[in-house]
């Protein structure tokens, strides 16, 4: 396996108000081929924006990526001109959003949607499309494609618009799709549809995924490596089974502390919640970001900020403690 | 385990609100000039539960289910169609209006969103100390205050929040304020209707901490209405499954979580994922197939079958009764 | 640069102007051909002269027909009344009764012959309207006994007492004359159709937005009319009118325009406009509400007479709005009118305004009326004259400590107002009284009582003013019938009743092609175009 | 970046905005339109109530040595048919019009924020009629209904503000209602509602307060359209009366006929008229892209 | 749908009832009735009796409910009577000037249209830089000029610096395009302006929140031309709102014009309107108020026609 992309020193900052938000803040990491990378954190950490900036879809004003590389078969896509930029959307590079309701033009059928995706990529012609989408239509489990091509979103259940979708993102075969909480709007059952269905898609093309999510749950089921974002950094990386076993930053670990278990039996134990708030990030002080929460904060955490360390092989985290200063499994 | 090992103090305890065969219906109307009814939305369904005193149920369901609807029923929020609720044996449609607002002061409710269940334009102590000054349950203004203070102090709020207003608040702070209103009416029980739903997982154990610290402290009786499993695992001591309108499976959590006997439970539960993929790598999720039918026309029979991998034909057209299969263990179907 | 003094240089410059050009036109030799367009403020509600009372239908509609008598055009400035249909009339020794004979060579433009018949039946409309039929100055006729056509051009009126206002009455320009025909058919025909035996034939029309007329080849008078038509269009704003002319798409207005306009125009377009003037037969009056405190008072009443300055309001009044001449209640200028020596004499028509208002104030602190006194002056909806001389009183009455404020009503509810019988709603309105025919005898009737009378919007009723009223009727002596005249002034102004402001003044500035009209003191005479031209 | 895009974040502004100069200045850099108008406003507000002392004539009495002259150093806008100093008749005709506009769009906006919440909150049959009724005015239009208004009640500056009131009542209860119904389903009302809290209680306490956005939105687009109206009841001689100054009326009569020989005399007061609403308007907009971006007006 | 458009045809029924009796009541409710101002000329001697005469002429001596029932009824059979004041049918004295109205209001339509879209859509793309507080501006001022004194103003320039003016006589369009145009352009563009202004600010604000919602940020990721995202994405999304201020605006043109028609002295039906409500023509400014409310009722219904036709999630049961 080689990488597919790789994040270097990504910064996205919006202004609002005369204010300078960090919303992503020096964000590093590589997708391998054929991978599902999970980027998992809680909301305003940053995850949804550092999707959005990989492809540039940033709304200026209020925000604009500042510094950063995103290398994609060997080239800065950051670079790119508009139409350069244009090609790679949706042809090599994909998106699915969390909201199906919201993400679908609401008066344009489903099949216009999904040829014109098809069209902007390819000379072939209408026909040519068109039978794409039925074929990528039938692909995703919708029943009666050719008639549903002539509807429209709002005739549509949302599990079934969050198919559409993902075969929007598959039409044009990309390398890779973003995967914007594809199914937090969405009911269990049909989430773990929806889910199984982009595994079997994704084993199916061989295409990697990057899962952004703020469900523990469904990283530990679907991906194999996490990112773990905080306050607009990544201040974990590894492979899941390792970071779930043996999570090495205290943010990680108090959150998996934090979430109620089905599996566990009730005996009104108490959860261990992570006090506190998450910092603002358009006043950030030096030092950790985590450090008004952290457990285990010592005076050098103040002023210092970590950096991302490699602490075992693979498995990276941005706490200047060794894991000998805190206990991992205080929370669980 | 089993039910019985699983009984808390609780068992022992009256039944304080009792719900039985309550149908909430919603007739959908055509017509401009001249309005008939063309169909009914069968929001909730014949539904029956107790709970008892210092008990905590959990009702959970997927989106469209009734639960919220149950909810807002026992509180009077929406009109029931049918059945009945009583509530410290008292029956709740029969009460006057004077004898409803006393009643009333008793159920109090915590909302999923707390951003919009705080009038913006009121302050924190307004807002908390709004009932107790109407109902009279403080002499004064001075003693409301007190009361707020105190209040606050006991939902984990710091002092300085009493002048500020909600939205200098953030969501875990907006929720204990919810919470802290809820209590100034000293009620006896509590809807919590996705009650920590929208918040992020570090604050959602908080305020989970919190409304465990207070049931304890106050004897407190909840029905805590939510979609995620796993939060209704650990605060329930007992849990009804809701589909389409209809309790599917009731049973203290234990029970129902490690030996669930509806089919639609079942499948519910294998889909959740469980944070540890040690655990996950040797679970298989049951997918249900297709998706939860309209309220407006649901399927005859056991409103289950078009998508139960167990259904036979006796499912399609008889609706399956809510029965007991072992002690505080009910199962609505044909084939438990 | 100073616009006053252009102003009032060219003001002097156009009045000689528009003089000397009415003078040479007769020398002139007509030509023929042309359509005048003239522009109308209004639009006429029906095309019946005998039930309508506006001037919007005289000015589109007179050109169509003829009239048994009529006013001098050649001198209608003088009241003159000469015949049209009428060849020549006698009147017996106890003058009542009246026979005309009639020309024969007047057709209506359909073919058919204008005969006594026709006369007669206009005139029976006009004076016994069966049910149902609408005839507004029935009232004039009152005198008539009887209308007969003893044959077939000859037309008797037989009077039930002798009236010198007789003669003006049958002279109303709204009296067109109709086809017996047609009335006998239907006597509403004339409200939607028009036949008549005038200078022009009715050519189309566009409801709200003109009304076109061409040349009667058959009319009977020679050499008439000189223009192959006229185009009356509708245009409800002063400005649209003013600017109509400004821009040349029409010739003329005439009713009158204010005199800015006037300045405007000869500004703007030099020799190409003729301006022509005349006092208009049009008395602007206030009327105080005697049935309402402290109008009920005739000091405080006469104090808002002398509060005016006529002289002044005169001079200035007469840049901005329709009004100019001082005078009384008789039209200034005729023989019965007094003269500018005996007009100064009377209270409140005097060249020391400031003794006035000092007199004004000291009658006020006498009636008790405080300083500052808030009262309504009720006014009509027009802006000229009515609002801008209203203005200028609302000034005039500060003057001497009064506050008023103007309550401006439309036309409707004005007169609703104005005319309901005592006690008024009103404190002060104003009021006018304008007449066709310049006859003093039969306009000062408007001041009798309000029993006798019944157009006296005050609705007082002095006996004293009745008995002058009687005297100068039947008076033939014009001297003293003057002095009587003379005496119901000084009775109206000590009392108050009626308060003259200023006459009314009629402009009309017009293309300078338009030749052969003359501008006459009302707007409802001279206007069957007949004797009009068009200098290409 | 999921912000949290409810109804209620506009009022949550408002709060901010109640709170301290800060927030005004704060205002003014993020609005820099709406500032100024506001500031124009204010300009105009101070022409109406200082009107005594900046007017550099009386505005009613007739100067007839000077009718129509041109603008010039005394007279800076010059003077109208009767010798009156344009200049002071605008400064206090912004009397007239900001009387009319305050009056007339406060009336307008609170009688249709009552029947609004109203009409939301008790639903049903209540609701419908009064639905059927607005209706029935909002397929006036305008000016028409204006207009049938003053002609029933006569002209003068009481009887023009009712008229250009009534018209307005339905569009602000219309605006308000749909509000109102969103509010209706809040939980904060149904939280009230849990706590046993009476009617007027909820409605005055919990549901107006909150309807104070489209409400405050409401009122200032509808000043300008009161001035607007004012102007073309005047225009149509229906308004205010002479010799009372007020832009529209001076726009009217004498200005009309004298366009071309004094044009300063219809163009200052029209300028007055723009310039007032103008500024109205650019701080009506910029304070609803604070209050409440969504609605539109 | 055909049930939808029969059904709201239905309910136009008791609104436009209700404006029946509003503008009925209104009327009557003015002093001083026709015949008083007929007879208010300053040429004329009118008795009580000769009032009292024309009035029953006219049906006023009948009681307001015979009356009020009487007009309905006519109505009903799309017979508005006969004006009070000409004398002539309703229907004709209408017919002749609608058709000027409308050709105004439709050019007016036309170039607000035409100026709003492209003009908002660049202003709300542009969001607070200097090309959109041009375009606002210029559009609150659209808002702010009253239309009557834009109209002054043009006559004004025209006669100062061009000798000229428009006609003044009205050709229809069918006889004499140019001749046509050179009148009515004028009064369009007078009133064009504050209608585009209008649908500017509708356009603006409909294109700005469509950009910020998530299908045009799901078409930009699918890597869809800019133009197309702009057009068949976002313009075409945000035509709803901005059809139902147009269709709005068109429905209060018909009112707004009665101060134009005056201006330009135009014959149409606004200067109708105000020589109607002046000369208390009852059945006349009936018939003109209930004509406008139709109007009124009959676009709105047009633009919801329109929004089905556009926006499939607009489900008319």
């Amino acid at each position: 396996m080689g990488s597919l992309l790789e994040v270097r020193n990504l910064k996205t900052r919006f202004y609002t108000q005369g204010r300078e938000i960090h919303a992503v803040d020096g964000v590093s990491f590589d997708i391998q081929v054929g991978e599902t990378l999970a980027i998992v954190g809680e909301s305003g950490c940053g995850k949804s924006v550092t999707a959005l900036s990989l492809l540039s879809l940033i709304p200026w004003p209020p925000g604009r990526i500042i510094d950063g590389e995103v290398w994609f078969l060997g080239e800065n896509i950051l670079d790119f001109d508009a139409e350069r930029m244009r090609r790679i959307r949706g042809k090599e590079i994909s998106m699915i959003f969390q909201e199906p309701m919201t993400s679908l033009n609401p008066i344009l059928s489903i099949g216009r949607q999904l040829t014109e995706t098809v069209m902007a990529h390819s000379d072939g012609g209408q026909r040519a499309a068109h039978a794409r989408a039925v074929e990528m239509l039938a692909k995703v489990g919708i029943p009666e494609p050719a008639r549903r091509m002539t509807q429209y979103p709002h005739q549509f259940s949302g599990g079934m618009r969050q198919r559409v979708m993902i075969a929007m993102a598959l039409i044009c075969s990309p390398k890779l799709i973003l995967a914007d909480e594809p199914t937090t709007a969405l009911d269990v059952t049909i989430q773990a549809q929806i889910l199984a269905l982009m595994k079997a898609l994704s084993v199916e093309t061989g295409v990697s995924v990057v899962l952004i999510t703020h469900n523990l749950g469904i990283v530990a089921r679907y991906a194999d490596r996490v990112n773990v974002m905080y306050a607009g950094r990544i201040v974990e990386q590894g492979v899941a089974r390792a970071i779930y076993a043996h999570p090495r930053h205290p943010y990680t670990s108090g959150l998996i502390a934090s979430v109620p278990r089905m599996n566990e039996p009730r005996g009104r134990q108490r959860l261990v919640p992570i006090e506190g708030q998450p910092p603002d990030l358009g006043a950030l002080g030096a030092g950790c970001r985590f450090y008004p929460r952290c457990k285990y904060r010592r005076e050098p955490c103040r002023t210092n900020d970590p950096p991302l360390r490699e602490v075992e092989p693979g498995h990276w985290s941005a706490c200047l403690l060794t894991d000998l200063e805190f206990d991992p499994a205080a929370g669980s | 385990m089993n039910a019985t090992q699983m009984a808390s103090p609780a068992q022992a305890q009256p039944v304080l609100l009792d719900v039985a065969d309550l149908r909430v219906h919603f007739p959908v109307s055509q017509g401009i000039v001249f309005r008939r009814r063309t169909g009914t939305v069968k929001a909730v369904d014949g539904i029956s539960f107790s709970i008892r005193r210092g008990e905590t149920l959990g009702l959970v369901g997927e989106s469209g289910c009734g639960k919220t609807t149950t909810g807002r029923c026992i509180l009077r929020l929406t009109p029931s169609s049918a059945g009945s609720i009583r509530f410290e044996g008292r029956e709740l449609g029969a009460l006057s209006h004077r004898a409803l607002i006393a009643v009333r002061r008793k159920i109090q409710v915590i909302f999923q969103d707390p951003y919009s269940s705080l009038n913006p334009r009121m302050t924190i102590g307004q807002i908390v100390g709004e009932g107790p000054a109407v109902h009279r349950l403080t002499r004064n203004a001075r003693q409301t205050e007190a009361r707020v203070r105190e209040l606050l102090g006991l939902t984990g709020l710091a002092d300085d929040v009493y002048g500020r207003y909600p939205h200098e608040l953030s969501g875990g702070q907006r929720q204990r304020v919810g919470i802290a209103r809820a209590l100034s009416m000293n009620p006896m029980f509590i809807v919590c209707d996705e009650a920590v739903s929208a918040l992020d997982v570090s604050i959602q154990a908080q305020i989970i901490n919190l409304l465990e610290t207070l049931q304890r402290e106050f004897g407190l009786t909840y029905l805590f209405i939510s979609h995620d499993l796993a939060v209704v695992r650990h605060i329930s001591d007992r849990v009804a499954v809701m589909y389409l309108g209809k309790i599917m499976e009731l049973a203290g959590s234990g029970e129902l979580y490690d030996h669930p006997r509806h089919p639609y439970t079942q499948a519910l539960l294998s889909v959740v994922p469980i944070p540890d993929p040690d655990v996950e790598s040797r679970r298989e999720p049951l997918l249900l197939q297709g998706e939860v039918p309209s309220p407006l026309n649901p399927p005859g029979g056991c409103v289950f079958h078009p998508r139960c991998p167990l259904a036979t034909d006796i499912c399609r057209r008889v609706v399956p009764v809510f029965r007991d299969i072992a002690a505080g263990h009910q199962v609505a179907c044909h084939h438990v | 640069m100073n616009w006053h003094r252009i102003l009032n240089g060219l003001l002097g410059a156009l009045v000689a102007l528009g003089l000397t050009s009415v003078g040479a036109m007769d020398v002139l030799a007509q030509k023929r051909g042309g359509t005048l367009v003239m522009v109308v403020p209004d639009e006429p509600p029906s095309f019946d002269g005998h039930r309508e009372t506006t001037f919007a239908l005289i000015h589109p509609i007179a050109p169509h027909y003829s009239v048994l008598v009529r006013v001098d055009p050649q001198e209608p400035a003088s009241g003159d009344i000469v015949g049209d249909v009428a060849q020549s009339w006698t009147v017996s020794g106890d003058k009542k009764t009246y026979t005309f004979k009639l020309r024969r060579d007047v057709k209506f433009w359909d073919g058919t012959p204008l005969t006594a018949r026709d006369v007669v039946a206009t005139y029976r409309k006009i004076i016994f309207p069966p049910e149902g039929v609408l005839s507004a100055r029935q009232a004039y006729y009152l005198m008539v006994d009887a209308v007969e056509n003893p044959d077939e051009y000859t037309v008797v009126f037989k009077l039930k007492f002798a009236s010198p206002a007789f003669m003006p009455a049958l002279a109303v320009p709204f009296n067109f004359l109709y086809s017996a025909d047609k009335l006998a058919q239907d006597i509403h025909w004339y409200e939607k159709n028009v036949l008549g035996s005038g200078p022009f034939k009715f050519k189309s029309r566009s409801p709200g937005a003109n009304w076109v007329g061409e040349r009667n080849e058959s009319y009977y008078r020679a050499g008439q009319p000189s223009l192959d038509g006229y185009e009356a269009i509708f245009a409800s704003k002063e400005s649209v009118r003013v600017q109509a002319i400004r821009g040349e798409r029409a010739h003329i207005e005439f009713r009158g325009f204010s005199p800015a306009a006037r300045d405007d125009l000869v500004r703007a377009l030099g020799d190409k406009i003729t301006v022509q003037e005349s006092t208009w037969n049009c008395g602007l009056y206030v009327v105080p509400n005697p049935h309402k405190k402290p109008f009920d008072d005739a000091r405080v009443r006469r104090a808002l007479s002398l509060a005016m300055d006529r002289r002044g309001g005169s001079q200035f009044l007469s840049r901005i709005a329709i009004v100019k001449t001082v005078g009384g209640i008789v039209f200034p200028g005729h023989a019965l009118a007094p003269t500018e020596a005996e007009l100064e004499q009377l209270e409140g028509f005097g060249k020391d305004i400031a003794a006035n208002r000092a007199k004004a104030r000291k009658l006020l602190a006498e009636a008790g009326v405080p300083q500052g006194f808030k009262f309504k002056l009720h006014n009509r909806d027009v802006d000229q004259p009515y609002k801008i001389v209203g203005t200028w009183l609302v000034d005039q009455w500060r003057q001497i400590g009064l506050d008023v404020e103007q309550w401006v009503q439309p036309t409707g509810p004005f007169f609703k107002v104005l005319r309901s019988p005592a006690p008024q709603e009103f404190d002060v309105s104003i009021d006018f009284n304008c007449q066709t025919l310049i006859n003093p005898t039969l306009d000062v009737s408007l001041f009798i009582s309000a029993d006798i009378g019944k157009s006296n919007n005050g609705k007082y009723i002095d006996r004293v003013l009745d008995d002058l009223y009687e005297r100068q009727m039947r008076e033939s002596d014009p001297a003293r019938q003057k002095a009587l005249l003379m005496q119901m002034q000084q009775r109206l102004i000590d009392q108050g009743h009626y308060i003259p402001t200023l006459w009314w003044h009629r402009i009309i500035p017009h293309s300078s092609k338009v030749k052969g009209w003359k501008i006459t003191p009302s707007h409802y005479l001279n206007q069957d175009l007949g004797n009009v031209w068009l200098e290409e | 970046m999921t912000e949290v895009a409810a109804p209620w974040s506009g009022i949550v502004l408002a709060g901010r905005l109640q709170r301290g100069g800060g927030a005004l200045l704060r205002f003014a850099r993020g609005q820099p339109l709406g500032a100024a108008g506001m500031l124009i406003v204010l300009l105009f507000i101070l022409a109406a109530a200082g009107a005594r002392f900046i007017a550099p004539f009386d505005p009613l009495t007739p100067d007839y040595a000077a009718m129509m002259t041109p603008p010039s150093l005394s007279h800076w806008f010059g003077t109208d048919d009767f010798g009156r100093d344009i200049l002071s008749r605008i400064i206090f005709g912004a009397r007239t019009a900001m009387l009319v506009g305050f009056v007339a769009s406060f009336a307008g906006a609170t009688l249709g924020l009552v029947i609004g919440v109203a009409s939301a909150y008790f639903k049903g049959w209540v609701d419908s009629t009064i639905q059927r009724l607005l209706d029935v005015f909002m397929s006036f239009p305008l000016i028409v209904l204006a207009l049938a208004i003053v002609s029933v009640f006569g002209s003068g500056v009481n009887n023009v503000i009712v008229a250009i009131t009534i018209p307005m009542v339905p569009r602000c209860a219309r605006v308000v209602r749909s509000s109102a119904l969103v509010l209706r389903e809040v939980p904060y009302v149904d939280a009230a509602r849990a706590l046993g809290f009476s009617h007027s209680r909820i409605v005055f306490r919990h549901m107006l307060p909150n309807v104070v956005a489209p409400y405050l939105i409401m009122l200032t687009s509808f000043m300008g359209q009161a001035i607007l109206l004012e102007a073309s009841l005047s225009f149509l001689g229906l308004g205010v009366q002479e010799p009372t100054p007020a832009w529209g009326l001076m726009l009217q009569g004498g200005a009309e006929q004298y366009a071309e020989s004094a044009p300063w005399m219809p163009i200052f007061p029209g300028l007055a008229i723009t310039a007032s609403v103008f500024a109205f308007n650019l701080f009506g907009d910029a304070l609803r892209d604070v209050l409440d971006p969504k609605l539109r007006v | 749908m055909l049930r939808y458009v029969i059904r709201r045809v239905l309910l136009m029924i008791p609104t436009l009832l209700g404006v029946a009796v509003l503008i009925f009541i209104l009327m009557r409710l003015i002093p001083g009735d026709i015949v008083e101002i007929r007879f208010a000329g300053e040429g004329g001697g009118v008795t009580e009796e000769m009032m009292a005469q024309e009035r029953s002429r006219l049906g006023l001596d009948q009681s307001l409910v015979w009356q009020f029932v009487h007009w309905i009824v006519g109505i009903a059979r799309f017979d508005f009577g006969i004006s009070m004041w000409t004398g002539q049918p309703i229907s004709y004295e209408i017919g002749l000037r609608f058709g000027l109205s409308l050709q105004i209001a439709i050019m007016a339509t036309l170039l607000a249209t035409l100026l709003a879209i492209p003009l908002g859509t660049l202003s709300a793309l542009k969001q607070d830089t200097l090309i959109d507080y041009a375009v606002r501006v210029f559009s609150i001022a659209g808002l702010a000029t009253p239309s009557f004194w834009l109209g002054i103003l043009m006559i004004l320039g025209f006669l100062i610096f061009f000798q000229w003016m428009p006609p003044i006589r009205y050709t229809p369009i069918w006889v004499d395009p140019v001749a046509n145009l050179t009148q009515l352009i004028w009064p369009a563009l007078a009133t064009g302006y504050r209608y585009s202004a209008v649908a500017t600010r509708m356009t603006r604000s409909a294109v700005l929140e469509v950009l910020r919602e998530d299908h045009v940020r799901t078409a930009r990721a699918k890597g869809l031309r800019e133009r197309i995202v702009l057009v068949r994405h976002a313009v075409k999304n945000a035509l709803l709102p901005i059809i139902t201020v147009i269709g709005l605006e068109f429905a209060f043109l018909l009112g707004g014009l009665v101060v134009t028609e005056q201006v330009f002295n135009l014959n149409g039906i606004g200067l109708l309107f105000v020589k109607a409500v002046g000369n208390h023509d009852y059945t006349m400014v009936q018939a003109l108020v209930m004509l406008v409310a139709m109007v009124f009722i009959v676009t709105n219904l047009v633009v919801d026609i329109l929004y089905a036709w556009i926006d499939p999630r607009v489900y008319y049961r």
